[in-house]
């Protein structure tokens, strides 16, 4: 028996989100900071992970920093950003501290060999934009290994 | 039979379209405000029970992992509970279990719902099978129709006199909401507009039913040691129960609701309860739709059966009435179905602690707290007093 | 509350596909609709007739093998007429669902009632009641679906 | 403890694809558990099920479903949403409170009804962000993968071991989905599924059906001559997105330490005899060693390949071929205590380990690179 759930939803994203993704309509990557635990957040949020304290310190943060775990597929799955080949990463943008979940791009990814030689633990690397951008974490396009 | 358990606090967000939150967000109002009201630290909550009605309700799945944070979960246990409509009583049932199992002496249970970010209806059909049931039953109103309907018919109600008792609640109750902080929809209804309203399921209009809202319940279990030491007015639990019967919607009768009756039998015998209407100051019964509460005020033996209609229209379950039920405005006027169940239990135990403000029934010491689920198949209810 | 258009809304539509194994109950169930038969199982133990057919009583929770082709008549025990439609609803308004006691069964069978005209509401309430007799009208071509029973009608 | 809780019977289901219908299974294990105990439905205290509305066929509210199938028709019950480990404590909870003697945990999947896991677990994540990124488990255990290795010099080939002795062990388990003897080559040749996650170290997707029954001491010193005590229970839970966290320091140690402490346990390599733990990917069992205090950290591949955990090692873990065996996403956890339980009945057929079992720990987690984590542990 063939049964297809399908349902419509309307998510809220509430302040925080709204003004991190018109950061991203202007190329901005915005983070929140705690007062209370020194911190600084990517993507912005409304409360602090750690303490839970309310954030309202926003911070433009680096649009730099350095590849902390990668992974790669040439294989299509649900919910992939894109097509494939794909790699996603957690980067730690300088001056935050948190990783930033995203996707690495700017190098032939056709070969997994030479994806795994480019990227590495420690890889610099710096966002690159859509030319279009309509407030969607896929406004950056990719990070792209800093040459 | 375990030991004594308190409800030292709770806590509920404004009820309504909350699109100026994201879901954590809400979650994190209710959660913070409990803090706030008691002066608990979350660092002193042993562990944490958390609870939505199904997943594709807001399409974010086992959602505990989303709230970790807002629940100030992270690094402590945590239970999901979910039972369909009755998941907030079945939160409350967990916060009491782990507590009076003496595993805990302080645990903080959340629910919560986000309705208006799904389609509720949607949702309800996906609760129904696809071999069968799912072609015939349209979401909640359906269902309940169909019960009110065998019941009216069943107990000889003439039609005018049951359209007239729902009448009176729904006009009650959304005028009882102005007196609820908490509350979603409030209206001053005429008996006009109640019975001249659009038909969503014959016989069923649009002001029988409740809404779809949007907010949550944080409430904080105790033990009696614990309570003690923290001196929070405490509400005790005294009895619960909970009674489910089969899936197949035509497999149990639904007029002399069996599953109704023995939740609050088994409630009313833990708490030594022989006569409910006479020892029960205010009732907090699970009404999403005006039929459906009629029909549990004689399940819960409030009244015979056959008489709840003409028992309404007397007033007798009215704020000022011999038992109130549902002075809250109830789930009619604010349903975020998650939370639903557990703010029945906020609000009897605001109830027996003095603190329900304007719509505090006075002197009220005993309480009761009620939620229903699954396809009109699941019923849970609390007994809560304001002495041990 | 507050309007909802003053805020940020992410629109977005899951479909999850799914795939639910019939097992030998229902197999054989739906067999029967193809050849216009409704089957029931009856419980050794209470005797009661099941309907639609399982393989279990879920009171006595003994299993149900004795096969019973049930009678296609039976009283109407409650209904609903819908007449609002909702995102991915099954089955197209307006339409009256009903719990139907099929003749020497137990339980209560969930089906469409039709045959009679939808469009005043008056006339259907003045038509259908409870305990009205109904028959299964069948459809001309059956897959083996529980819709295969176009839907009850009344009994003249 | 003077009011013990105790284990009386477990029946279960294979993981293999039965094309049985659900609650037809459900029934049968509940009924078999049942009839294993010498009780009537009428007898039965209360139930509690796990399951989850995404794992589970495409039914919303799972528990509606399955309640008369499960026994609990005009019965007190409830459910625990997403983990296993969660209902059976939630019934242990029940018992102590004296409200029932018996409570029928019951834990529900039927993978083969479902999409890939993949797909189901893309929706624990939160639409705003993570989920535009392509976040699932699969995405995420990779990268918690990678950190493991470039950390601590773990090797894909220790990675495969695991995948080598739990497919092997699991060759005596009549209730494993997966069971084949496997070489690390063959390991190491299998297709890349996220790049370092290769698919053999990657659980399959299977079905599990699992009641348990729990009486109060005395009734189930009546109904068995086996009881199986319940000891000790920790759970934790970490934060939500993968990033805030760190993936090496995640919360087992914490659930371990709650559940040790319960259990009188100081010395968890010595004093457990058994260890059936929940590796949905390979390394993430050398990853859990080291969180449950069987060695230090960094050490996991090492331990491994000393032997220490294979079928009559020093403390053999995963003699079921575990969740790389066999992998009902939800009941997963059910199914490592059960095992414990066997194990410690000596009733474990084929598999059953040489020197005698005692106690016996289990171990579960679901979320995103082992977001949150339950323990328990049972002895004789």
């Amino acid at each position: 028996m063939e049964n297809v759930i399908r349902l419509p939803h309307k998510y809220a994203a509430g302040q925080t989100f709204a003004r991190f993704y018109n950061g991203l309509k202007e190329s901005k990557i915005y983070g929140t900071s705690c007062p209370a635990c020194d911190k600084v957040f990517v993507p912005a949020r409304s409360f602090c992970p750690s303490c839970l304290t309310n954030l309202s310190d926003w911070v433009e943060v680096s649009q730099e920093g350095e590849v902390v775990s990668w992974t790669y597929s040439n294989k299509e799955f649900f919910g992939m950003p894109g097509k494939p080949p794909v790699v996603i990463a957690l980067i730690r943008l300088d001056g935050t501290d948190c990783d930033f979940l995203h996707l690495i791009g700017g190098i032939n990814k056709d070969d997994p060999d030479t994806v795994k030689s480019s990227i590495k633990k420690g890889t610099r690397v710096r966002a690159a934009w859509n030319d279009d951008k309509i407030g969607h974490m896929l406004d950056i396009k990719c990070f792209e290994p800093v040459s | 039979m375990g030991r004594p358990v308190a409800i030292i606090g709770s806590a509920q967000t404004n009820h309504g379209k909350r699109f100026d939150v994201t879901y954590p967000e809400l979650v994190k109002e209710a959660v913070d405000a409990v803090f706030e009201k008691t002066g608990i630290s979350p660092d002193d909550i042993e562990g944490v029970v958390s609870g939505t009605m199904p997943s594709m309700m807001e399409g974010v799945a086992l959602t505990h992992f989303y709230f970790a944070e807002v629940l100030r979960s992270v690094g402590k246990p945590i239970l999901k509970t979910e039972t369909c409509g009755s998941t907030g009583i079945s939160l409350a049932f967990t916060g009491y279990y782990w507590v009076a199992s003496g595993m805990a002496d302080l645990i903080l249970v959340v629910g919560s719902e986000k309705m208006n970010e799904g389609d509720s209806q949607a949702t309800m059909t996906t609760v129904l099978e696809p071999f069968y049931q799912r072609s015939f039953i349209a979401g909640a109103p359906g269902v309940f129709s169909m019960q009110s309907q065998e019941w009216s018919v069943k107990f000889g109600i003439p039609e005018e006199k049951v359209r007239a008792a729902a009448t009176r609640l729904s006009v009650d109750h959304h005028n009882d909401a102005f007196d609820n902080p908490h509350a979603h929809i409030k209206k001053r209804l005429t008996e006009e507009e109640v019975n001249t309203a659009r038909i969503i399921t014959y016989p069923v209009r649009l002001w029988d039913v409740c809404p779809n809202s949007d907010g949550a319940c944080a409430m904080i279990f105790a033990s009696e040691a614990m309570a003690k030491k923290l001196g929070l007015k405490a509400a005790w639990v005294k009895g619960i129960g909970y009674s489910g019967e089969e899936y197949w919607f035509g497999d149990s009768e639904k007029a002399i609701w069996q599953c109704a009756i023995d939740a609050s039998r088994q409630a009313y015998d833990m708490a030594g309860i022989k006569n409910p209407r006479k020892e029960l100051d205010v009732a907090e019964v699970y009404n999403p739709f005006t039929f459906q509460e009629l029909l549990y005020y004689e399940c819960f033996g409030f009244c015979d059966f056959g008489e709840a209609c003409d028992l309404t229209l007397k007033g007798t379950f009215s704020r000022e009435g011999e038992l109130p039920c549902d002075p809250s405005g109830g789930t009619l006027c604010s349903n975020p179905i998650g939370a639903t169940g557990l703010n029945r239990a906020a609000e009897a135990a605001l109830q027996v602690t003095g603190q329900a403000g304007d719509h505090q029934i006075p002197g009220a010491k005993l309480s009761l707290a009620h939620a229903m689920g699954g396809v009109d198949q699941f019923n849970g209810v609390m007994i809560l007093g304001s002495e041990k | 509350m507050e309007k909802k258009s003053d805020y940020l809304i992410l629109e977005d539509e899951v479909a999850i596909p799914y795939q639910n194994a019939f097992g030998p109950t229902w197999t054989r169930f739906f067999e029967g609709m193809k050849e216009e038969i409704i089957y029931g199982t009856r419980c050794k133990k209470c005797n009661r007739v099941l309907v639609p057919a399982r393989s279990f009583c879920p009171r006595c929770f003994e299993e149900t093998d004795d096969w019973v082709e049930v009678s296609q008549e039976g009283a109407i025990v409650s209904w609903v007429l819908t007449d609002y439609e909702y995102f991915g609803m099954p089955t197209k308004p307006p339409f009256i669902g009903a719990l139907i006691k099929l003749d020497n069964t137990d339980t209560s069978f969930l089906h469409l009632v039709g045959g009679i005209d939808l469009s005043d509401f008056d006339n259907v309430r003045k038509t259908v009641k409870n305990g009205m007799k109904v028959k299964a009208v069948w459809k001309e071509e059956k897959n083996g679906h529980i819709l295969d029973i176009k839907y009850f009608a009344p009994v003249k | 403890m003077t009011n013990r809780v105790g284990i009386v019977e477990v029946a279960m289901t294979p993981g293999v694809e039965s094309k049985d219908y659900f609650l037809d299974q459900v029934f049968r294990v509940t009924k078999e558990v049942l009839d294993k105990a010498g009780l009537k439905r009428d007898d039965l205290g209360t139930v509690i099920s796990a399951s989850s509305d995404v794992f589970h066929g495409g039914v919303s509210c799972a528990s509606s479903y399955y309640w008369d199938a499960g026994g609990a028709f005009l019965k007190n019950g409830s459910r625990q949403d997403g983990e296993s480990l969660f209902a059976f404590i939630y019934a242990v909870m029940r018992i102590l409170t004296g409200h029932f003697d018996t409570a029928l945990v019951l834990g529900v999947c039927k993978g083969s009804e479902n999409p890939d896991d993949d797909m189901l677990t893309h929706f624990f994540t939160d639409p705003f962000y993570q989920r535009q990124v392509g976040l699932n488990e699969t995405v995420a255990a990779a990268l918690q993968k990678r950190e493991y290795m470039d950390s601590y010099g773990i090797s894909d080939e220790q990675c495969a071991g695991v995948v080598v002795k739990n497919l092997e062990n699991a060759l005596g388990n009549p209730y494993a989905h997966v069971k084949k003897k496997v070489t690390v080559d063959d390991v190491l040749a299998s297709q890349v599924v996220m790049d370092p996650l290769k698919a053999m170290e990657c659980a399959p997707k299977s079905e599990g059906m699992i009641a348990m029954l729990l009486a109060k001491e005395d009734l189930a010193k009546k109904l068995t001559d086996k009881p199986v005590w319940f000891e000790g229970y920790g759970s934790s839970i970490d934060k939500f997105y993968l990033g805030d966290r760190d993936l090496l320091e995640g919360q087992l140690p914490n659930a371990a330490k709650r559940a040790y402490d319960a259990a009188g346990i100081k010395d968890p390599k010595k004093e457990i005899d058994v260890a059936e733990i929940c590796e949905p990917y390979a390394f993430q069992e050398l990853l859990w060693y080291e969180d449950l205090g069987f060695c230090d950290r960094g050490e996991g591949g090492k331990l491994l390949d000393s032997g220490a955990t294979a079928r009559n090692g020093e403390i053999p873990v995963n003699p079921s071929g575990g969740v790389l065996a066999s992998n009902p996403y939800v009941t997963r956890g059910l199914y490592r205590l059960a095992e414990g339980f066997l194990q410690i009945r000596g009733q474990a057929g084929e598999r059953q380990l040489d020197s005698k079992v005692n106690k016996a720990l289990a171990h579960s987690t679901h979320g995103f690179a082992g977001q949150c984590h339950a323990v328990a542990i049972i002895g004789s």
